[in-house]
């Protein structure tokens, strides 16, 4: 019976209204706005777990009718598909496959984390704070929902706004340069994706992403076309070198906007390389998959390398974050690779590890970034100069912090090593020697990780302010705490998100490997 | 033949009083000019055998924009000298300009093709003269644009009269309608105030 | 129901109960809560391998391969939690947790002062349990995850005094180099896969000779490798990370700075013989490529030798034992790389008795100088603690291969394998091998003299109880606090329960090569579980074998035990007798000792290079590339660019009138000539 | 003969004198538009000769609303003139510059 | 001859002619206090003008062709009327602060309106100038409407100035056209456009009525008028020129080019590109360095234009469909963005120094809020108003052949975004100046409530955007 319910429009829209009540709620009353925003982004949560067993009913009725193979994005589930604009043939049409629900879980969960962040890091204008999140949720959920490429590009332009807000109101020193800067690069990525949707559209005459997977381009337009996409997505992911808005962005956003931005925003990019990239351009992502791949690579050594010398904690982990994210786009476009090569289990292989690292990087960094929230709302410094021997004061939080740096390495056990395990190996399928350069990632990202371990926790306490440290309260408490659970349950227990991705997959590649050269 | 060189001594007059109009120091000898360019336009039209045009043309322009000129010119008493800087300097651009123009306007036309073309029989002298014959177009026709252009010409009455009518605010003017309607209890107030002396509170 | 399965994951599970405990609750149960439980799990699982050693060993069992659970199977790719339990595991089994057992025992002693007593419990039996599940396991995929995790609870315990700046940096240093080799390693399983579609062992070993037959790789253009090969090295690579073979043998010295039992639970007898365990596991992968195990077999004779001279000129107690046991691990490798995988194995499990018992051995010495290491402030101790003095005494002839300890049997068998091998460059090996037993002796007693012999350079000075109680909480700063050599009342022995490790690790030293040579070496113990090619050095040297009485004997003529009563005697002679001779032996070789005391510059070579050199790279990169390039350059440049523009654009709207109006000329100017142009 | 081209002729020149009016003369408000009033008259000259030429009143027809739309238009343009004058005592163009950029 | 037909389909223009004239009449014996009766009965007039336009009487054409009433026309009359109703209400609280509550600006206001509504009605070219006529001198005096400011003056010097020289070009080529075809009527012309005869003369003129065509938009480098009277009008004035005209002169465009010249459509097309990659670069990089917000303001109206010629470098229904869709969208916008600067201005502060608005997200934060709406609207970011003009205007060009105009606009929208962001970092990022407490005044109601409607309309349009859209494209005979 759940299985007909409008469950995403109500993921969408429920934050987005949610915060109407939070901003009526005044930022007179800060107290008033963060209950409804947390009763409100925890209600979305329990939804999208509603949401969950829904989709996974539906998927099951699918089976039984034995009928789940519609060819590629037709294969989504919980559909909603309303006309918006009949001039031009847009539709408000949702659905949603394995791919989708991980990550609109991951986002609706986060979200809870980062209003319960928000509650103490957060304490002038509240509630346009929490406003600003809970429109940034739904705005977020409708990006990996949406099946119609306008109201997808619609809800990924529309989160600049509130993120630009964020950032710009409760952002640091450098927030207007940094938050500019934001907007503008994101801006300039998605305009061309813009003017490639409206080249397609004019083909096809539709903004139905299945129907744009499945029209046939020459050589020529899909090149194009893969430019228009690989700007727009190669920014949000960010890959080098168009990363360079989000060490500032990361500096100097509120701990809740860093949260948000690692965890899920960058995801964006990562999901829009999937649903865009690889089935509307198919064999123009092949030719040029040497490209993106050796943009990954780079982004896996050389911003690894800078991530090394970073002074700011924030700096820091927002390079490591480029370097994780650098497997994501490595893995999908190995696995294009691979499988026009032959290798569809190798591809499967990478795109999965691809997906997998998402999921686990939006738990892990976002986990780095609410960390060294922690400590910024104490001493008020990023500067990694200022902490030294922090576990001494604080051995709870030393314990968080040193499991979240593992993870970041990649250590076994946690959700960091699955999904780059898993790319490396594709990788090494692909080209040994992409394949080393991946796993370079083993040395870089541990040296750079555990160097800001030991100059941060370790070592004897470095100043007073440090000595007066307090541990976290409950409330941060519970937060990492979370995180942590999510980052182990998922590194020692990968097969949920497999159950969810195996399908979509499997149909992706299968997709992929045809080439549709007019 | 006649008619040509009656149409060359216009054209001659016409260009030369033209260039005249922006190349004479004084203002005023340069609104004469104009007066000149348009008396000789007025001609070559008549020439044309449009000769309502080139009445009104005399009527209107001579009659009334340029006498509005040269008023104003008059009235803004503007020094003749100041207002001729740079005129050297600029002089070649301005011929330059005016001669790739020229040359790119007349190569545009097409002259070959309108040489070819001489004046055709007159339709006017059919339709009972010019003005007839224009006046039937403009009451039939162009009845809806001729209403329109009263309509503009309000627009200028009504732009002229709030732009330049001014009441000055430092000059005394008697103003009879607000005069005559004064009432008895407005000509002498009776102002109660307390006497005056130390208070209470002044003496702390 | 108890069938072997539920005893195996009792095994593996027990120690893991006990870390769990002691880590999570151990504010709960306090400190003797946590030693309890953890010691109770691991002697448990002591006991099942034991009997599991036992049933494999008489064949009650046979070779146990079973998955037990399925981690995740996505797509192509499945992952299982699986055990393999053969007899070379059963050895390694019963080595692991009763070396972890003893150390547990040891441990309550060592740090009864320490205030992280119960994390350092749980993070002992976490160790184990990780140990277990590597050794344990039977896929390629749990193999890394033990592999991974042993590595993490080694950081941890470096790191263990983490006020200590010279500990939180070994950890980083050891967790690092051990990331090198995990890079390989990872390669090496990613090539397994890629050519076998599959991490099971089972699957591997069976096929691996006709799927590996003729497969090359082209790594460079134009380099066709042999597919064995590329993964024998690609494997060996991980396993030099974790063996600290030369050249990823610089974190093991530095590691030291962790508390002593785990030096000799970890750094000694059990993770860093994970990379032996894992190349002798993959023997059926080596035997395909005489290359790889041409490659082994240097790496590890070099590390025997060249790492044993730097044991040499070490004073600090903890580092010269190290030193030996980097050493003692190049003897395994060359082992390893000559084929004779079982006297590989062997020579680990003697090594994991002696080396623990030295380790702990020089614990309860530095315990009793109040955790001062440095062996030129000690000297004359044997007075003050007997029984680490003989069993002291055990291990260094154990180690220094005296006929009829462990250590001879498995050391000789080693040396005359490579002596027997036919392989590439084994005659670089065996000069090795050779020259490293008198070096070995050396160095061992060296250590002793200078330790339990000679004249007490160390100085009593009597304070009262309560200062140096005040201290006891933070020890790890006693360096501080004290001049070297100071202590603050006279060394004694140690409590038993430190001393009772020590007695019961020395036994099997002594006796364990006697009794187990015959069938680990030359006999068909390790059959199945050790694949070798026809015709390797251990069966050469089974013609000649007639029982352990006959090596010995034989062992008394060879030149191993010359070679190594030469280094006795001349450590006897400059220790013990004229010591000056050390000091000018120093100064005329100056160049070679300095050479030797900057451990051959490697450390420093690695700090330029990687550690400074990539902190350069990286600098230069964040600010040539990303600051200099991409946002001076190409981001606010553009941004600069288009207000430059922006400020010329300005200027054209000047605010007159007749700009305006020729502006407007001008661009029906244009127009007209770009249609005068199109005409 | 007159045909056709010699009024667009005399027509272009005339507009071409007034650009060039528009060009030479940067300061006087007064001779500029009275060079506007030139391009009308090239204007009108064609639409009356074209209107000659086709026999179709319409272009003279047009030719009397531009009439009549200059008027108002100069009646218009002088009244703000002139309020220019009152507010800044000057109406040279190359001091008339308090906006730009 | 005129028949009833003629007068019913010109109802609604005869009805607000009326209207002025009561109206000045009315006006005359009104006290200053009173004249908000004025004000109220302009808005009638509109509302009821409005009414009658969407009248389905009459025929498609009066006057033998000279008007012309298509759907096109109605729609565009209707958000003429539509916006100068909303600039009326924004304007009176400024008026009245600064006296220029004058009957004379209503009644100019109004025949720029019925200018407005001939010229989109426009099927001859004698009516296309008379109705630019009507409109440009309504135009001209309101700029000067504040007589004793120098800025105004100037303003209107160089607007008449430029205004009058545009005019003079645009009906030189008028006379070329009409040498050329042979006619004024626009139907006759598209006809003979289409035949080519007379090909050469015809683009001859094409270019000067281009030139005219781009002068009224303010496209560049026809544009430098347009800053400075942005500038110096009084920004009441500045209201009504920079809105309801956009969608008049896209009436003017449609009726010349269309309507008009389709024939040699290759050659404006081109033409069109030129000046709209033009406007838009100068628009957009000029843009960037205004402090004065109505400066910046015509900037961004400039490059507006370059967006909305690239609708009409089309040359199809749908692109037409698009550059109306965009004129409307544009000109409800810049009705909120200016009624915001009147809102927030007072006696003695103009509020149009992007300076003036620091902090105003702390001061007034729904009026900044409100602000910021339309900044994002005008930028083009979804999903607001703005933005889905940019996408059916770029989703005309998106099309082999005009592609890379499709990047030219993409590649300047960019470059757009800084300028409009920045408003946004002034008013939310930006702590209040000094002194600068509380600007808002208790601003008249209904102006608080009918700005607020505007600007979320903005937000809601957004999201509803489709039957509006759906209504220009039936206008232009293009079937779903």
């Amino acid at each position: 019976m759940f299985a007909n319910w409008p469950w995403l429009s109500l993921l969408i829209w429920l934050p987005i209204l949610g915060a109407i009540p939070v901003l009526l709620a005044g930022d007179k009353r800060p107290g008033a706005a963060r209950a409804i925003a947390f009763g409100v982004a925890v209600l979305t949560f329990i939804v999208s777990l509603a949401m969950l067993s829904g989709f996974n009913h539906a998927v099951a009725d699918a089976l039984a009718r034995s009928a789940p193979d519609l060819g590629l994005l037709k294969n989504m589930y919980l559909q909603e598909n309303v006309l918006w604009i009949e001039a031009l043939n847009v539709r408000y049409h949702l659905g949603v496959d394995g791919i989708s629900v991980a990550l609109v879980l991951l986002t609706t969960f986060t979200s809870v984390l980062v209003i319960i962040l928000g509650w103490g890091s957060v304490d002038e204008k509240v509630s346009q704070y929490m406003a600003a999140m809970l429109v940034l949720e739904g705005l977020m959920v409708g990006v990996f929902c949406a099946l119609d490429a306008l109201l997808f590009y619609v809800f990924f332009e529309g989160m600049l706004i509130p993120m630009f807000i964020l950032i710009g109101i409760w952002g640091g020193a450098r927030r207007v340069y940094a938050t500019l800067k934001f907007f503008i690069y994101t801006f300039f990525g998605s305009i061309f994706m813009l003017v490639g949707l409206l080249y397609l559209y004019f083909k096809t005459g539709t903004f139905e992403l299945a129907e744009l997977a499945q029209v046939s381009l020459s050589a020529q337009e899909q090149a194009w076309l893969f430019f228009a996409f690989l700007i727009a997505f190669a920014v949000k992911v960010p890959m080098w070198p168009v990363h360079t808005w989000l060490p500032d962005a990361h500096v100097e956003a509120p701990t809740g906007g860093s949260v948000v931005l690692a965890a899920i925003m960058l995801k964006i990019g990562g999901y829009g390389f999937i649903r865009f990239s690889l089935p509307i351009v198919p064999d123009a992502s092949t030719e040029f998959a040497w490209l993106v791949i050796a943009m990954s690579l780079i982004a896996v050594v050389y911003v690894g390398y800078v991530a090394l010398v970073q002074e700011d904690m924030k700096k820091l982990i927002a390079y490591s974050s480029i370097a994780h994210m650098g497997f994501v786009t490595l893995g999908i476009f190995i696995s294009l690779a691979l499988a026009r090569g032959g290798n569809a289990n190798g591809a499967a292989i990478g795109i999965q590890g691809a997906m997998v690292q998402m999921i686990s990087h939006g738990f892990i960094s976002g986990a780095m970034f609410a960390s060294v929230g922690v400590l910024y709302d104490r001493l008020h410094t990023r500067m990694i100069r200022d902490y030294g021997g922090v576990v001494n004061p604080m051995p709870r939080f030393a314990t968080f912090f040193v499991l979240f740096a593992m993870a970041n390495c990649g250590l076994p056990g946690t959700s960091g090593f699955v999904g780059e395990f898993w790319v490396i190996l594709a990788a090494f399928q692909y080209n040994p020697v992409v394949g080393a350069l991946a796993a370079f990632t083993l040395i870089i990202g541990a040296a750079y990780t555990l160097w800001l371990v030991k100059r941060v926790i370790f070592g004897d306490v470095a100043n007073d302010k440090v000595a007066q440290l307090q541990d976290m309260n409950a409330r941060e408490t519970f937060v990492l705490a979370t995180l942590a659970v999510a980052v182990l349950l998922f590194g020692l227990w990968p097969q949920p998100l497999g159950n969810l991705m195996d399908a979509p997959i499997a149909e992706l590649v299968k997709h992929i490997v045809i080439s549709k050269g007019a | 033949m006649t008619q040509q060189i009656l149409f060359y001594a216009f054209a001659a007059v016409l260009v030369a009083s033209a260039l005249a109009v922006i190349t004479l120091k004084n203002s005023v000898h340069a609104a004469l000019s104009l007066v000149l360019t348009f008396f000789t336009a007025a001609g070559i039209w008549i020439l044309m055998e449009a000769e309502f045009l080139g009445l009104a043309l005399i009527v209107v322009y001579v009659g009334a924009v340029m006498v509005l000129f040269l008023f104003v010119v008059m009235m803004l008493d503007i020094k003749p000298e100041s207002m001729r800087e740079g005129f050297i300097r600029f002089l070649p651009v301005g011929v330059i300009v005016a001669v790739v123009m020229l040359v790119e306007m007349l190569s545009l036309i097409g002259l070959k093709s309108l040489q070819a073309l001489p004046l055709p029989e007159n339709p006017a002298i059919a339709a009972g003269g010019n003005t007839a014959w224009l006046g039937k177009a403009l009451f039939t026709q162009f009845l809806l644009p001729f209403e329109i252009a009263a309509l503009i010409l309000t627009v200028a009455l009504i732009a002229a009269v709030t732009l330049t009518l001014r009441k000055r605010s430092g000059v005394r003017t008697q103003k009879p309608s607000q005069q005559v309607l004064v009432q008895r209890d407005e000509r002498l107030r009776v102002v109660k105030m307390a006497s005056e002396g130390p208070k209470n509170g002044d003496a702390a | 129901m108890i069938t072997p399965k539920l005893i195996l994951i009792v095994i593996a599970l027990a120690p893991l109960f006990g870390a769990i405990v002691a880590g999570l609750f151990g504010r709960q149960v306090g400190r003797a809560g946590a030693h309890s439980v953890t010691i109770a799990g691991v002697a448990v699982s002591f006991l099942l391998s034991c009997y599991a050693l036992y049933q494999q060993s008489t064949g009650g069992w046979g070779v146990f391969n079973e998955n037990l659970y399925t981690w995740f199977e996505i797509g192509p790719l499945s992952a299982h939690v699986g055990f393999l339990v053969d007899r070379l595991t059963a050895v390694m089994m019963v080595v692991v947790t009763s070396v972890s057992l003893l150390v547990h025992i040891y441990t309550i002693g060592y740090m009864h002062e320490d205030p992280g007593y119960q994390r350092f419990f749980s993070y002992i039996s976490l160790f184990t349990f990780a140990m277990l599940m590597l050794v344990m396991s039977n896929n390629f995929m749990q193999l890394f995850f033990g592999w991974e995790a042993v590595g993490l609870v080694s950081y941890l315990l470096i790191g263990f005094w983490f006020k200590r700046p010279t500990a939180i940096f070994a950890n980083m240093k050891a967790f690092l180099v051990n990331r090198v080799g995990d890079f390989g390693f990872l390669l090496g399983i990613a090539a397994v896969l890629f050519w076998f579609g599959s991490l099971d062992y089972a699957v591997v070993f069976k096929s691996a000779e006709a799927t590996l037959a003729g497969k090359t790789l082209e790594v460079l253009a134009g380099h066709q490798w042999e597919a064995a090969t590329v993964i024998g090295v690609l494997l060996f690579i991980g396993a030099m990370g974790k063996s600290a073979q030369v050249p990823l043998h610089v974190w093991l010295p530095d590691s030291m700075e962790g508390p002593t039992p785990i030096s000799a639970l970890i750094h000694a007898a059990t993770m860093v013989t994970a990379g032996i365990f894992m190349v002798a596991r993959m023997s059926p992968l080596y035997e395909l490529s005489e290359t790889a195990l041409s490659f082994v077999m240097i790496v590890g004779a070099t590390t025997a030798l060249f790492t044993g001279l730097i044991g040499i000129v070490q004073n600090d107690v903890k580092r010269v034992v190290a030193y030996s046991t980097l050493s003692q691990l190049g003897y395994m490798t060359v082992a390893l790389g000559v084929s004779a995988y079982s006297a590989a194995i062997f020579h680990l499990m003697t090594h994991a008795f002696f080396k623990a018992l030295l380790f702990l051995g020089a614990g309860s010495v530095i315990m009793a100088m109040h955790h001062e290491q440095d062996m030129r402030y000690m000297g004359g101790l044997k007075k003050y603690m007997p029984v680490t003095l003989i069993t002291g005494w055990i291990g260094t002839l154990a180690l220094t291969g005296f006929p009829g300890f462990s250590g001879f049997f498995s050391k000789d068998a080693i040396i005359e394998a490579v002596h027997a091998s036919h392989r590439a460059g084994s005659g670089y090996a065996y000069f090795c091998v050779l020259i490293g037993v008198f070096v070995t002796a050396l160095y061992s007693f060296r250590l002793i003299y200078m330790t339990y012999h000679g004249e007490e350079r160390f100085v009593v000075e009597h304070k009262d109880h309560a200062h140096h109680a005040a201290h006891a909480d933070d020890h790890a700063d006693d360096h501080g606090h004290h001049a070297p050599g100071h202590l603050e009342h006279a060394p004694h022995e140690s409590p038993w329960v430190v001393t009772l490790p020590l007695i019961l690790l020395a036994i099997p030293s002594v006796i364990i090569g006697w009794l187990t040579i015959g069938p680990m070496l030359f006999g068909d113990y390790f059959a199945g579980a050790i694949v070798v090619k026809e015709g390797g050095p251990l069966a050469e040297l089974a013609h000649e074998w007639h029982g352990p009485w006959a090596m010995l004997l034989h062992g008394l003529m060879a030149p191993p035990f010359w070679l190594a009563l030469a280094g006795f005697a001349v450590a006897t002679y400059v220790y013990l007798f004229n010591r000056s001779v050390a000091d000018r032996a120093a100064t005329m070789f100056a160049p070679l000792y300095r050479l030797l005391q900057n451990k051959y510059g490697i450390d420093d070579l690695y700090l330029a290079v990687f550690a400074r050199g990539g902190l350069k790279l990286g600098r230069g990169l964040w600010r040539g590339g990303d600051v200099a390039v991409i946002d001076e350059g190409i981001v606010n440049g553009s941004a600069a660019l288009v207000r430059g523009i922006a400020a010329r654009v300005r200027r054209v709207q000047s605010g007159y009138l007749y700009h305006y109006a020729f502006a407007m000329i001008m661009g029906l100017i244009v127009l007209l000539a770009g249609l005068w142009l199109a005409r | 003969m007159i045909s056709l081209a010699h009024f667009i002729v005399l027509g272009t020149i005339l507009f071409c004198i007034s650009v060039a009016g528009i060009f030479i003369n940067r300061k006087n408000v007064i001779v500029l538009l009275m060079a506007i009033e030139l391009m009308l008259l090239a204007v009108n000259m064609n639409f009356v000769a074209f209107s000659r030429y086709l026999g179709d009143p319409a272009g003279q027809v047009f030719v009397f609303f531009i009439l009549t739309v200059a008027a108002a238009e100069s009646a218009i343009g002088l009244a703000i003139l002139v309020v220019l004058f009152r507010n800044r005592a000057t109406i040279n163009v190359a001091e008339i510059d308090s906006m730009k950029g | 001859m005129i028949s009833l037909n003629d007068i019913l389909t010109l109802l609604p223009e005869s009805f607000l002619t009326v209207a002025i004239c009561a109206l000045l009449l009315l006006d005359l014996f009104l006290k200053p206090a009173q004249r908000s009766v004025t004000h109220y009965l302009s808005i009638v007039a509109l509302a009821v003008t409005g009414w009658l336009v969407l009248q389905h009487f009459g025929t498609p054409t009066a006057f033998g062709g000279m008007f012309v009433r298509d759907g096109i026309a109605s729609i565009l009359k209707v958000f003429v009327l539509l916006t100068s109703a909303l600039v009326f209400v924004y304007a009176r609280p400024y008026l009245r602060d600064r006296g220029l509550f004058v009957g004379e600006y209503y009644v100019l206001c109004l025949f720029a309106v019925l200018g407005m509504m001939l010229l989109i009605s426009a099927g001859n070219l004698v009516m296309v100038y008379l109705g630019l006529e009507l409109l440009a001198l309504s135009s001209y005096a309101l700029v000067a409407l504040n007589r004793d400011s120098p800025l105004s003056s100037e303003a209107a010097l160089k607007y008449f100035v430029l205004g009058a020289l545009a005019s003079g070009l645009l009906l030189y080529g008028m006379s070329m056209i009409y040498g050329a075809t042979g006619s004024l009527d626009l139907v006759t012309i598209h006809k003979a456009a289409a035949e080519g005869t007379q090909r050469g003369l015809l683009l001859f003129g094409l270019v000067f009525v281009v030139v005219g065509l781009a002068f009224k938009f303010g496209a560049a480098p026809f544009h430098m008028w347009l800053p400075d009277v942005y500038q110096g009008a009084p920004t009441a004035v500045t209201a009504f020129i920079g809105s309801a005209p956009k969608l008049a002169a896209f009436g003017m465009a449609y009726r010349l080019l269309e309507s008009g010249l389709d024939g040699v459509g290759g050659h404006w097309q081109l033409m069109l590109a030129l000046l709209a990659v033009l406007s838009l670069a100068i628009g957009n990089i000029a843009a960037i360095m205004q402090s004065n917000l109505k400066r910046m303001l015509a900037y961004s109206t400039i490059s507006h234009v370059g967006f909305l010629f690239l609708g009409l470098v089309n040359g199809q229904p749908e692109g037409y469909a698009a550059a109306m869709f965009y004129a409307i969208s544009y000109a409800l916008t810049a009705a909120v963005a200016f009624g915001l600067i009147l809102l927030l201005s007072r006696a003695g502060f103009e509020a149009e120094e992007i300076d003036d608005y620091k902090g105003l997200g702390q001061r007034a934060p729904w009026y900044a809020f409100l602000m910021a709406l339309t900044m994002f609207s005008l930028a083009g970011v979804p999903p607001l108003f703005g933005f889905f003009g940019k996408l059916l205007v770029l989703k005309a060009v998106a099309v082999p052949g005009t592609l890379w105009l499709a990047i030219a606009g993409a590649v300047f929208a960019i470059i757009g975004i800084y300028y409009y962001l920045r408003i946004v970092k002034v008013m939310y990022f930006d702590d209040p100046a000094e002194g600068a407490a509380a600007i808002v005044k208790p601003a008249d109601a209904p102006m608080r409530a009918v700005i607020s409607i505007n600007a979320l309309a903005l937000l809601v349009l957004g999201v509803t955007w489709g039957p509006l859209y759906g209504w220009c494209a039936r206008a232009l005979g293009i079937t779903p």
